[in-house]
Parts: structure tokens; C-alpha cells; sequence
């Protein structure tokens, strides 16, 4: 069967291969976006990977004062983690760091999900007793007097147990620039979705990795059969002439948010056609043992 | 000596009517109850026959203290507790003392009484009230200012508690400091109130005060009693029902409700087509409110005005010997009457025989 | 189906004890059934035949026409489902109901939304003495839920309070959010006398400065309360435009109890 | 009028019947079998159990403390009746008129009041009064008053005035016996000390526990009152107590005494939590010490509320108050506490409480001293005895209850491993022989000839709880009161009490102390034959000797 192209680009006959995570949606308000956004980059800041930074977080998109509980300009942040106990932490952390002392912040439930994660109910000890509960609706407020004011925090919100984790798209092309350029069309068309992250850098990962390694201690290294400088050395997935190839990774609340993710990045990488220098689109796998999740580039495309 | 419609009657007559009228009734309420125990069972009795109401003339204060009692509790001492080993009394408002113009006297009497904790001169502070004379060897104080008295026990409990607040009368403000202090180095300080005076949230804030003031050393709060026997005639319902007065037992399960049950807006509205007003206590008096047909059983009938049925009863601890509440006990005690005089009815025979007459007629 | 529909006859006699006359007792009775249940306070026996005509089916949503200021209980302990009541109610409206809703187009008795812990209650006119307090046997008042008024209150307005929100369109009684313990009373015609009074915790907001403010209440100056945007803009989810803004001063109280509470006071 | 209870099972430990049988009543008494004489009314009763009018002897039923406790609480019927407990949801439902009636229902037919406080023993006695078909009787508190500790100080211990004075106390109050709770305990509360045991002293009159319960149980002794001292001991319900219970009894030197409510004094403190069953341990103690009685204090899970003298330990105990309320009323002598509680069975201790009381129950060698109680209302209402008798007779009953408690709690006590079942006969000598020989009342809990005629059918079943929630027949004195569960006519009982003699000099130095402590005069407190329009109300039992 030949495979399959789109404007001359190779869609590599292959699968993403993603994981089960746990994850929330919050929501950050503050009284500028300006400031809404500060806390939600800091509290998501340093959330590449699970691997090392505890947790895989992101801005999904921002919310107008309709949108927001408290009618102030506001920014929903999704956080993903292997397991619940993990989430609560990572939550409990990073909105207490970073949240809590961000100027003129409020934060919110964003999801109602299957279980409940404490949100402000452990924040609400900074008030030293002068913290006050607010119940509207059936849904219980913390009030925590700060310097700043007051810090206004919803006790919980949801978690979902049915997010995934490493949904992906590799990106070969013959230059640097032209696969960079073609990664960020993809993660802007994706950060228009509801539902999902790109947690690394720009949202764009330049060093995929293989497991293991040949040091001792060390559980990652460089995924050689992609790294176009290895090409003479070692058994390459890369054809001669791509010069670079950089990875997008996708976590989603749901698979079906992932996978219209991936759709969209398909087609935004995919736009301008094999003249822009992009030649292939693949994905990450391992075999499909590891991953109960398997997003075939042919189906997400059809 | 008995009346009916004002008209000179036989005592067996009056009693006729009186089943008449009471026999007839929707909805009759029993109200008044200035009687001694025996009395107040027998209306609880007859109440109870007639699906009626009971209720008292000191109905108000006694519903108030109940409600804060089965809301948060309370953390009351005996009159023979406070006299004999507070250091400090603080007196609330005009009610106690008008209640007992000898209560300080009762309080502070000069002959030594039972070891006592601490070793703090005895000190009287009177809250909204001017100064009344005490013996030499107590100290006393009075705050006044332009505060009201709910406002005053406001100022004192946070001024116990130490916690900030602003005023600007700095006279007012000194004294209450001084008061503060004073009694948070009491080893027993005791706040004495009238329930009928001070309204339930004035009353928790100085049971507050207390819970606070307990956590470190001793207090309590002491009620005076409520007039008419009131406080003996509320714990015989509470005993007989499970309920203080303002109880309704038209239905299969009695029903206490402060607003519903109180006699005067039972006749005013009219859903109380009878009373039964009972004012048979040596020495004290009530007057009877206006409304509906009306049986009075009165020791000085003369007071009782026109009533539909007057029936003349002896005076509890006049004419008879009587279980009435004694505030130097707190609690139920017998009071010998003065002269007995077997010629008059007890409230207690009349209301049984009453209840004796409806039975026959009903059977 | 047809709402079940109680129109009141005459003005009765006597104090009705309408709790039965909630969705979950009714559903499935017939009319009969319902005609016969006993509503009478006296021993003088009273059934709903006797004092209501008796229209429509369905239990879900209860009418009440031509009530008046006798008829007690109306919604004690609803579970769910609506009740609609065209004229005054007595005491006890909605006291204990867990969820569902009851609007009343007249004025409530006594111990209106007494220890309710879900649900909303609209009163449009006026509210006896110690709405959202505690009902009979309970230790504390309102404990959720929501409440409102649109006229005037009596005393004691949220006595013992512990949670729920409660909003007043006309002046509330002295004593208002005596004794609370949590909870929010918005008050926007001001109050009586000693409002506040006893409060351990919760919030007194009012829309206008109040006339009378207890000594026992500290001053902590104006600041910005997200609570209150947060409040704004639930309120008119639910239908009510009450301007908050953000901005507030602070009085905190009452300092003769635990003074963990406090009067917000829009700037 | 002759009344023949006939073919029934007749079982009367006291007489040693346990067979099919007769019994008689004529004229309000039990009677032998009449020779000659056709009964006028004959009660079928073949397969029925046949036994004496139950005898509570520690059940708080009445008095100012009680109804403080109505006064906290209204609503306890109500609750108890929400979580399942046999009894109506109306306030009235622990008012005086509904005691006597569901007692009366279950076969009971005296119970004893066993905390009057003498200033308030006319409130006490009025309201017994009131209350209809059983037969009482009530215990006077001393020991925390401030006479009886003047007299300790100045050594008059072992003195004719302090005997005199509690044969006053007994007189004054019409009391059957005496009652020391927390002895010192609740007075050195009012002087600020929060904890208080055995050889603590009393502040300012240096006074111990130990000595007032010596110095009582000798008064007690001296004056031949049937009933010991009732002592509720110091540091009650406090994981680790079983050490001064244990002491307690060591102390009491073979002079006769009566422990209350053990239970709450059954607690060890091992595990990690700090308690365990401390029955076993108790129970040596218990059995060892045949001058010792004891009546349990049986935990049962729901709701209900505790009612108290011991004002230290109820003024701890406010902070496991539920609901969040309590009374404590700082009176004369000891005061009262009372707190709301829920005992639930998910919780370690409540759940280690019920089973240590199962244990002592079924720990006793000789059931004549391990006697029925719940401490009404304190461990659980009156109304849960049917279920506790069930727990005792049927060890499958208690499996499935233990069941459903959390494991710690069964690890950590021995009821799993006990196999004894209580025989009818047992439960006769606990709730019935016992308790009416302890006070001194021979003429009940039994159906010798000569008893009064209390008497209380029951059908035989399986299921112990049904079969005593309601007895076929309940005579009282000689009357059929209750038919099928069922009250059929509502009488009114005696009130017994001692009348132990005393040098008149104590009057007028009470009186003399009344006056100059109280202002008030001692007859104001008295209690006297008209304090009820009911004649023939009071009846005296005769002393030991």
C-alpha cells in the first residue's frame, strides 16, 4: 500500500502511542488578563514532563469576563499527573505558590469531573483561622485574608481520571526553520481546542527521547533513530535529506480531545504542502506495549 | 365564693359551667398559672384532656431561657453556690433587682459562709444600673454610659475576651477595662440576669462569656425567677410533657411553639375561643387579658374582674401548704402556709374537678 | 400533567399545619386521599377538603391560591420539586426542606426558611420574626440554601445561622444575623438595632451604610473583595441584578463572641 | 380476688422454681397454692415464661437533673427514634406519664432513682409521683456537700454526727438509700481542679475520695440501711480507669458496697489508641470481692444523652458533646452535667464501650452481683434492655452485632471468644432477685409466697428482643396493668424508703448550718407524706436489722 500524503507530505503509516493520566481543569482570575496570565505561566511553569517536573501542565485558553465565576478576566489551566495522589499534590504546590501569591488572583473549579481534588481546602490554613468559608450554589468558597487583599479560592475542584498523556506528532523536514515553522502552526491550531495542552516549550519537544541508556542510573537518552547527526551511525528511521525533526506533545482531558487535536496539527503542519521543506509526519510509539492508547496517523488524517 | 356572668354562684354550679364552656371549646388555652406544682400539674392534666394550651404570665422570659438552654445549653449555679463562693456578681440590667429588691442582702450576708476559691475581696458590678447599697466588706462598681444594656454586655464580653473594639466615651471605656480585668482574675465570677429582660442574643453572648471563662477557671450565669412561680410551673410541663409552657396538646404529640402559644395572641386572633386563667399565689398578682369566654380561678377574686365563671380557690402557701420554685435553693421546695383555710378549693381540686365533669359528660 | 392546585375556601378558624402537603407525601394519593388528610391544630378535626378545593394532579409542583397567615408549614421539610403560593403564609415556611423551591407572592410568618439546608425559598413581600433561624429541636437556623426577601423583616433575621445565603430587599428587624454562626445575609434595605449581634463568624453585607452599628464591631477600612464580584454574578444567575461591585468596608465582629465575622459595607 | 396464673414457666431463682407451674395472686399479694378454693379468674398461660416484676435498680427517671436534661433536650426522642430506637418521637416520650408506661410494658414494676440531690428531693419525689403503675424508690447524693466535708475535716469521720446526719439526709428525702458520686470530685471542681482520683484532696478541706466513701460506707453500715453506699467512682469513662476502679474496690475493706455503672470504669489503655477492655481485669476484682456489688452501665449505639453529678467529669466530657450543647448547673453538693451523646457502632471507642460492658455481664461468677443496668439515659434508654437481654441469652445475636463493629474494637476486647449464654433464670437474678434484695426490697423479685404481686408473663421466642419488649401480662400489685404489650389500666405506686433513727441534736445543727451558709431553712426541702394528694404514696422498709 503506498503511503498515504497530504500536499507531498509522507503521512508515516504509524500510531502515537499515549498513557492514562489523571487530570483538572482550574480557572485563574486576576484583574487584568495581563495578570490572570502571569499566574497561570508561573503556576504551569517547570511542567514539561512527569519524568522530572512532578507534573504536565499548560494554559488551554483564556476566558472572557463572561466565561469567568467572578466576571474578571480569567485563564483555564489544565494539570496532569499519573495518579491522584500525585495530582493533589502537584495542585496543592503550584496553586499555593503561585496562585495564592500571584497580585489580585482568584481561582476556581474548571471541571466537574468524577472525583473531587482539594483545591483551597488546604490553602485555606494560610488564613491562620481568619479564613472564611462561602457556600453558593452547593459549592464552597475560601476567603484567605493576604497583604494584597483577599485571596478568594474554591475548596475543590474535579479530576478526571480519564485523560491521557503523550499524545504526539513527529515532524521531519529537510530544514531546521521549515520544520520549526511548520510545529508552530500545528500548536497554535491546537491551542484554539478545548481540552488539551502542549506542555513543553512553545509547546514544541526537540529532544525525544528512546528509554533506557547506556549509563548506569540514567532511564532516558536520545532517540537516536531520529537524531539526523546519527543517521551514518546507527539503524536511522530518517531518510538522508530531513535535517531536523521536532516532536509536539498533546495531553488531553479525554482521547477524543487528543485525537482532534492531532487532527488539527496534521492539517495545520500539512498546510503550504512539501515546498514549506516538511517531508514526513510520524509519531511516537514503543510498540504499542506500553500505551493502551494507539492514535494512527491514517484514521486521525481520514 | 364563686360567680358566673358576674352573678353570685354555688361552687358546684360555677364548676357546671365552667365544663360547659370548656367542654365546648375548639381550641381553650390555660393560661396565667400563677399556682404552686400540684396546680400546674392538674392544668397540664386538663390541658391535655382538652387538647388546649398552657401557657404562663411569665410565659416570655421563660420561653427565651428555654430556647437559649436547648439551642446551646447553660452553664448555671445555685443561688447557694453564688452566695457562698463568688468573688465576683455581676448584676445585668434593672430585672434582678427589681425582681428581688433584698437580693444583694441575700447574696452578701455578713456571717462567713463556705471556703471559696481565691482569695479576691467580694465584688458586686452592676451593668446598666446604677449602684445599690452593699455591706462594707463588698466592693461594687456600676458602668453606665449612653450604650444600651445590650450594647453594655456587648462592651463587657469583649473587654473579658481582651478583643479590639472602638468606643468614645473614655470614662465608659475605663470602667469596662477595669471590669474586664476584674473579672478574668475572678476565681467565680457569676452573671445574674432576668430572662423577661434581656433577649436571647444578649443572653448567649453572656453564656459565651461564660464558656469562654470556663475554659480557665470557674463561672456561671444565675436567672432570677421569673414571678408567679413561673420557673416551678416550667419544669413541671417539662417533667409532664417534655416541654416548657406555651404547649399545645391538640394534637397526638404536644407542640411547644413560644409565638403560637402565647396566651394573649391566642385571644387576640382568636384562636383561643376560651381561657382559663388561673392567678392563685399568696402575695402576688397578674392581671388577666382580654378575649375570649372565661373561666378565672382566683384566691382574690376581686382582682379577677368580670369573668364568665369566677371561682374563689385558696392561695398556694396562704391558705395551703405549697411545692413552689424557692430561688435560695434553686429548685422545687415546700412553703407552709401562712393560715390554713380548708374552706376554699385548691386550683388543683377545682381544675380536677372540672376534668371530672367533662369525663362524665363525655362518657 | 396539571400543577395540583389547593385553593383555600374560607378563612379557617384555626392554625393549619400544611407540611403534609409536600411532593413526596402526595405523590401517587388520590384526590380523595388527599382531601382527607388532616390539617387541623385543634382538637376541632380539619381535613384539606375541608378548607381547600382540591384541582390539578400533578405533585410536582404544588399551587397554593388564597392562603392566608394561618396556614403553617407550607414546604416544611420539602425534598424537592416547586410550590407556587398565591397570598400570605403562616409560620414555619419551608423550615427543615432539604432542596426544591417555594415562592410565596405574599408576606411569611414566623421562623420563614427555619433550619433549611437546600433549596430556595422566594418571599416576595414581607418575613416575620427569625427567618433562617432555628426551627424547633434544632441547634442552629438556616444551614444552606437560599433564601430571599422582598420586603421587610422581623427580629432576629438568620438567628444562629450556619450556611446559605440570604438576601433582603427591604429592612430587616433588630437582631438581624443575631447569634449566626456562618452564612451571608445581603441586606439591602439596612436593619434594626443590633445587627450582628453575637455573630461568630459570617457576613452581614449591606448595600447602604447602616443607621446603627454595635461598638463591638472593629473597623478594618475598604479594600477589594472578589467574594462579592463572585456573589454579584451568581445572584444574577439566579435572576437578581444587586450591584456589589468589588469594593467594601470591612467592619469585623462580633468582638463579645469569637469576632470572626464581619459587616461588609459597599463603598 | 383469687388470680390464677396457670401452666405457665415459672421461673423465681430466689425460690428455686424453673419448672411448668402455678402462681397466685389474691388481694394484691402473691399467695401459695389455695387449698379448696376455685380462683375467680384463671390466666391461661401454658408455654408462657412466668416471672417477678422486673426490679431497675439504677435508672435516672426523675429529679431536677433529669429534667435539666429535658430542658437540653427535647428533641432526644425524636433522634433516638430517627436512628431506629423503639421508642416515640415525641418529647412527651421521656416525660414522667410515658417512664411509667413503657417500663410497665416490658415487665418492669419498680424502679429506683439513684441520684436525688436532698436540696431538690420534693422536685424529685413530686415527679416520681407522677409517674403512673411502677413502684420507686430514690438514692440521696452526699459526699460532695459541704457539711458532710466539714465534718471529714474536723475529723469527725467516724463520728455519730456524720451518722446522724446521713440517717437525716435519708429521712429528709425519703430515700431508700445513699449515693456518692465522684466523692470530693465535683467539690474540688468548684475550686477549679479539673482532675480528681482516689487519694486527691478535696482543696481547702483536705479531704480524700477514699475517706469520704470509707466514712459513708461506715455510716451506712452503722445505721443497718439494706442498700451499701452507691458509689460512682472517681475518673469515670477515661481510658486507663480501670486501675482506680480496681483500687476502689480494694479499699473498701469487706464492708458492703455498691459500684455503679462498671462499664464506664472497664477501660484499659492498651494499643495503639490508648484503650482497651479492661473487663477482664475488673472482673477479677469483682469476683474476688464478695462485699462488692456492681451493676453495669451497658453501652448501646444511637443516640441518646448523659445526665450526671459528676460535673468534673461531664464538664471534660462537653467536648464530645452531641449535638453541641451541654448544661452544667454548678449546684449544691455535686450539681448536675448533662451532655448529648451518640454512641456509634463505626466508632473504635463506642464500639469497645458495648462490648466491654457484654464482657463484665458475661465475665460474672456470680450474677447475684453483676447486676442489669444501661445507666438510663446515660449508657442507652431504657427502651434497648429487650436487646441487651438478647445480646446476653443468644452469643449468634452478639456475633452478628460484632459484625458490624470495627475490627480494633474486636481485637482489643474478649466478648468474641466468650460462648456463655445468660439462662432465663439469670436474667431473672439480674433484673429481678438481685436488684430487689441490694435495696432491700424482700418483699419483690420473686414469687415466694408473701410477695407483692408484681408479676410479668412473656412468650417464649427465639428472638429475646421481641420477647421482652412486651409482656402478655403484667400484674401489679395484684392488678393486670398491661394485656399484649399494652397498658389496659394506668395505676399508681408507693414510694419506698428507710427511716433509719438519729440523734434529734443533728436537726438543729443542720438546721443551724442551713441558716448560716443558705439562708434557707431545712424544711423548705423536706419531703413529707402531703407533698402528693396520693395517701399511703411513702412506705418505709424495714432496716437489716
Amino acid at each position: 500500500m503506498p503511503d498515504l500524503k497530504i500536499k507531498g507530505i509522507t503521512i508515516v503509516e504509524t500510531f502515537a502511542e499515549a498513557f492514562p493520566m489523571v487530570g483538572t481543569r482550574i480557572i485563574i482570575t486576576a484583574p487584568t488578563m495581563e495578570w490572570a496570565l502571569i499566574s497561570a505561566r508561573t503556576m504551569t511553569g517547570f511542567a514539561t514532563s512527569v519524568i522530572a517536573c512532578g507534573a504536565e501542565a499548560g494554559i488551554e485558553r483564556t476566558l472572557s469576563r463572561k466565561e469567568t465565576p467572578d466576571g474578571r478576566p480569567g485563564v483555564a489551566v489544565l494539570l496532569f499527573t499519573m495518579d491522584a495522589d500525585k495530582l493533589q499534590k502537584q495542585l496543592r504546590n503550584r496553586v499555593g505558590q503561585c496562585v495564592l501569591t500571584s497580585p489580585g488572583s482568584a481561582c476556581f473549579a474548571g471541571l466537574e469531573g468524577e472525583k473531587r481534588l482539594k483545591l483551597g481546602a488546604p490553602l485555606r490554613f494560610f488564613g491562620d483561622g481568619w479564613q472564611m468559608s462561602k457556600v453558593l450554589g452547593g459549592k464552597r468558597y475560601w476567603r484567605i485574608p493576604v497583604m494584597g487583599g483577599e485571596f478568594l479560592c474554591e475548596d475543590t475542584t474535579g479530576m478526571t481520571k480519564k485523560a491521557v498523556g503523550g499524545g504526539n506528532l513527529l515532524v521531519l523536514g529537510k530544514s531546521h526553520e521549515s520544520v520549526l515553522a511548520a510545529c508552530t502552526r500545528a500548536v497554535k491550531a491546537m491551542a484554539e481546542l478545548p481540552g488539551v495542552i502542549t506542555p513543553f516549550p512553545g509547546g514544541i519537544v526537540r529532544s525525544g527521547s528512546k528509554v533506557g541508556s547506556k549509563y548506569k542510573g540514567q532511564i532516558a537518552s536520545t532517540n537516536d533513530a531520529y537524531s539526523p547527526g546519527l543517521k551514518g551511525a546507527v539503524n536511522s528511521a530518517l531518510p538522508l535529506d530531513v535535517e531536523a525533526v521536532l516532536e509536539i506533545v498533546i495531553d488531553g482531558l479525554t482521547a477524543d480531545a487528543i485525537h482532534t487535536a492531532m487532527h488539527a496539527g496534521i492539517h495545520a503542519i500539512a498546510k503550504g504542502g512539501s515546498r514549506t521543506g516538511v517531508t514526513h509526519i510520524s509519531a511516537g510509539n514503543y510498540g504499542g506495549n506500553l500505551g493502551p492508547h494507539h492514535f494512527h496517523l491514517k484514521e486521525i488524517v481520514g | 365564693m364563686a360567680t358566673v356572668k358576674g352573678e353570685e354562684a354555688e361552687l358546684d354550679s360555677a364548676l357546671e359551667r365552667a365544663a360547659d364552656l370548656l367542654g365546648r371549646a375548639r381550641f381553650p388555652v390555660i393560661g396565667g398559672l400563677f399556682t404552686d406544682i400540684s396546680g400546674a400539674a392538674a392544668a397540664l392534666a386538663l390541658a391535655e384532656k382538652l387538647g388546649g394550651a398552657v401557657d404562663h404570665a411569665a410565659g416570655t422570659g421563660l420561653s427565651r431561657a428555654s430556647r437559649v438552654m436547648r439551642e446551646t445549653g447553660a452553664t448555671p449555679a445555685s443561688f447557694g453556690e453564688v452566695r457562698n463562693r463568688a468573688d465576683t456578681v455581676v448584676v445585668i440590667g434593672k430585672g434582678p433587682l427589681e425582681r428581688d429588691p433584698d437580693l444583694i442582702a441575700k447574696l452578701f450576708p455578713g456571717k462567713p459562709g463556705l471556703p471559696r476559691p481565691g482569695d479576691n475581696q467580694r465584688e458586686v458590678i452592676f451593668l446598666g444600673l446604677d449602684k445599690v447599697r452593699t455591706p462594707r466588706h463588698v466592693r461594687s462598681s456600676s458602668i453606665r454610659g449612653r450604650a444600651s444594656l445590650p450594647e453594655l454586655v456587648a462592651l463587657l464580653a469583649a473587654n473579658v475576651r481582651e478583643t479590639r473594639f472602638d468606643i468614645r466615651d473614655k470614662a465608659l471605656c475605663t470602667k469596662l477595662n477595669r471590669a474586664g480585668e476584674r473579672i478574668r482574675k475572678s476565681a467565680f465570677a457569676v452573671f445574674v440576669y432576668d430572662p423577661a429582660e434581656i433577649e436571647e442574643p444578649v443572653m448567649h453572648t453572656v453564656l459565651e462569656t461564660v464558656r469562654h471563662l470556663v475554659l480557665t477557671t470557674r463561672a456561671a450565669i444565675m436567672t432570677v425567677a421569673a414571678p408567679g412561680n413561673g420557673d416551678g410551673v416550667n419544669l413541671c410541663s417539662t417533667w409532664t410533657c417534655g416541654l416548657p409552657v406555651r404547649t399545645s396538646f391538640a394534637r397526638e404529640v404536644p407542640e411547644h411553639d413560644a409565638w403560637a402559644y402565647e396566651t394573649e395572641r391566642l385571644l387576640e386572633t382568636g384562636e383561643a375561643d376560651a381561657l382559663v386563667w388561673i392567678d392563685a399565689l399568696e402575695g402576688e398578682g397578674t392581671k388577666r387579658p382580654k378575649g375570649a369566654p372565661t373561666v378565672v380561678l382566683s384566691s382574690s377574686p376581686g382582682r379577677a374582674s368580670k369573668g364568665d365563671v369566677v371561682i374563689e380557690v385558696a392561695s398556694a402557701a396562704g391558705d395551703h401548704d405549697a411545692a413552689l420554685y424557692l430561688s435560695p435553693i434553686s429548685g422545687i421546695g415546700m412553703v407552709k402556709a401562712g393560715k390554713a383555710n380548708k374552706d376554699k378549693p385548691t386550683v388543683a381540686d377545682v381544675l380536677t374537678r372540672i376534668a371530672e365533669l367533662i369525663d362524665a359528660r363525655n362518657a | 400533567m396539571s400543577a395540583l392546585v389547593f385553593e383555600m375556601k374560607d378563612t379557617p378558624d384555626q392554625r393549619l399545619d400544611l407540611s403534609p402537603l409536600v411532593p413526596e407525601r402526595l405523590n401517587g394519593l388520590s384526590r380523595k386521599d388527599i382531601q382527607a388528610i388532616e390539617i387541623g391544630t385543634t382538637r376541632e378535626t380539619l381535613t384539606v377538603g375541608d378548607a381547600f378545593k382540591v384541582k390539578g394532579k400533578n405533585a410536582q409542583e404544588i399551587h397554593f391560591d388564597g392562603t392566608d397567615e394561618r396556614c403553617d408549614k407550607i414546604g416544611a421539610k420539602l425534598a424537592g420539586g416547586e410550590i407556587f403560593v398565591d397570598g400570605d403564609v403562616g409560620s414555619q415556611l419551608g423550615a427543615r426542606m432539604t432542596d426544591g423551591k417555594i415562592e410565596v407572592k405574599g408576606s411569611a410568618g414566623v421562623l420563614a426558611g427555619a433550619s433549611m439546608t437546600g433549596g430556595h425559598v422566594a418571599i416576595r413581600r414581607d418575613a416575620g420574626d427569625q427567618a433562617a433561624g432555628p426551627a424547633f429541636g434544632e441547634t442552629m437556623g438556616m444551614k444552606g440554601g437560599f433564601l430571599t426577601i422582598g420586603g421587610d423583616t422581623g427580629a432576629l433575621l438568620g438567628e444562629r445561622m450556619r450556611r446559605g445565603l440570604v438576601v433582603v430587599g427591604g429592612k430587616a428587624g433588630d437582631y438581624a444575623g443575631g447569634r449566626m454562626i456562618a452564612g451571608t445575609l445581603v441586606l439591602r434595605g439596612g436593619a434594626g438595632r443590633y445587627a450582628g449581634y453575637g455573630l461568630r463568624r459570617g457576613s452581614l453585607i449591606f448595600t447602604e451604610k447602616p443607621k446603627d452599628i454595635l461598638p463591638t464591631f472593629s473597623d478594618s477600612g475598604v479594600m477589594e473583595f472578589d467574594y462579592l464580584l463572585l456573589l454579584e454574578k451568581w445572584l444574577r444567575g439566579t435572576g437578581m441584578r444587586i450591584k456589589l461591585g468589588g469594593r467594601a468596608r470591612r467592619l469585623m465582629g462580633d468582638m463579645a463572641v469569637l469576632g470572626k465575622g464581619e459587616m461588609l459595607i459597599l463603598a | 380476688m383469687l388470680i390464677q396464673l396457670k401452666g405457665g414457666h415459672v421461673i423465681d431463682p430466689v425460690n428455686k422454681r424453673d419448672a411448668k407451674g402455678d402462681v397466685f395472686i389474691e388481694d394484691g399479694r402473691i399467695v401459695a397454692a389455695p387449698q379448696g378454693r376455685e380462683p375467680d379468674e384463671v390466666y391461661d398461660v401454658t408455654g408462657k415464661i412466668v416471672m417477678a416484676g422486673a426490679v431497675d435498680m439504677h435508672s435516672h427517671i426523675a429529679g431536677s437533673n433529669v429534667t435539666l436534661g429535658r430542658q437540653l433536650m427535647p428533641e432526644l426522642p425524636y433522634l433516638a427514634a430517627q436512628d431506629g430506637q423503639p421508642i416515640s418521637p415525641s418529647p412527651a416520650s421521656w416525660g414522667a406519664y410515658a417512664t411509667g408506661i413503657r417500663y410497665a410494658e416490658m415487665g418492669y414494676t419498680t424502679v429506683i432513682e439513684p441520684a436525688m440531690i436532698p436540696t431538690h428531693a420534693i422536685e424529685a419525689q413530686v415527679e416520681l409521683a407522677s409517674i403512673p403503675i411502677i413502684d420507686v424508690a430514690g438514692l440521696a447524693i452526699l459526699g460532695n456537700d459541704d457539711y458532710t466535708l466539714e465534718l471529714l475535716r474536723d475529723g469527725k469521720g467516724r463520728s455519730d454526727e456524720l451518722k446522724d446526719y446521713v440517717a437525716w439526709t435519708l429521712n429528709h428525702s425519703k430515700a431508700i438509700g445513699l449515693k456518692v458520686i465522684n466523692a470530693g470530685g465535683s467539690e474540688a471542681f468548684k475550686f477549679n481542679d479539673r482532675t480528681f482520683s482516689l487519694d486527691d484532696e478535696v482543696p481547702d478541706y483536705g479531704v480524700t475520695s477514699r475517706a469520704i466513701v470509707e466514712a459513708m460506707q461506715k455510716a451506712v453500715a452503722d445505721l443497718a440501711v439494706p442498700h451499701p453506699p452507691h458509689v460512682h467512682c472517681n475518673n469515670l469513662g477515661i481510658a486507663g480507669n480501670v486501675e482506680t476502679a480496681v483500687a476502689t474496690i480494694e479499699a473498701t475493706q469487706g464492708l458492703p458496697i455498691h459500684f455503679a455503672h462498671i462499664q464506664f470504669y472497664g477501660y484499659g489503655k492498651e494499643g495503639e489508641k490508648g484503650f482497651s477492655s479492661g473487663a477482664a481485669t475488673l472482673m477479677d476484682a469483682v469476683n474476688k470481692h464478695k462485699n462488692a456489688t456492681v451493676d453495669v452501665g451497658q453501652v448501646m449505639f444511637g443516640q441518646t444523652v448523659t445526665i450526671s453529678g459528676d460535673i468534673l467529669r461531664q464538664f471534660d466530657g462537653r467536648r464530645a458533646a452531641s449535638p453541641k450543647k451541654w448544661a452544667i448547673n454548678q449546684g449544691d453538693g455535686n450539681g448536675t452535667g448533662v451532655v448529648p451523646y451518640h454512641y456509634k457502632s463505626k466508632s473504635f471507642v463506642n464500639a469497645l464501650q458495648w462490648a466491654i460492658g457484654l464482657e463484665i455481664f458475661l465475665m460474672a461468677e456470680d450474677p447475684w452481683r453483676v447486676l442489669f443496668s444501661t445507666d438510663h439515659p446515660n449508657g442507652a434508654l431504657f427502651v434497648r434492655y429487650p436487646e441487651i437481654i438478647h445480646l446476653l441469652m443468644d452469643k449468634d445475636e452478639r456475633a452478628r452485632w460484632l459484625d458490624d463493629v470495627p475490627e480494633a474494637s474486636r481485637e482489643f476486647s474478649n466478648l468474641a471468644e466468650i460462648s456463655r449464654e445468660l439462662t432465663y433464670s439469670e436474667i431473672a437474678v439480674i433484673t429481678r432477685g438481685a436488684p430487689a434484695k441490694l435495696m432491700g426490697l424482700n418483699d419483690r423479685g420473686h414469687l415466694g409466697a408473701g410477695a407483692i404481686g408484681d408479676v410479668a408473663v412473656y412468650t417464649e421466642q427465639k428472638n429475646k428482643t421481641k420477647m421482652f419488649a412486651g409482656a402478655d401480662y403484667v400484674f401489679k400489685s395484684g392488678e393486670l396493668v398491661v394485656r399484649k404489650g399494652k397498658v389496659v389500666r394506668v395505676t399508681y405506686g408507693r414510694c419506698y424508703h428507710v427511716e433509719p433513727g438519729y440523734d434529734p441534736q443533728i436537726k438543729r445543727r443542720v438546721k443551724s448550718f442551713y441558716d448560716s451558709k443558705y439562708g434557707v431553712d431545712p424544711s423548705w426541702f423536706g419531703v413529707s407524706d402531703a407533698i402528693t394528694n396520693r395517701r399511703d404514696r411513702f412506705a418505709t422498709i424495714p432496716l437489716s436489722r
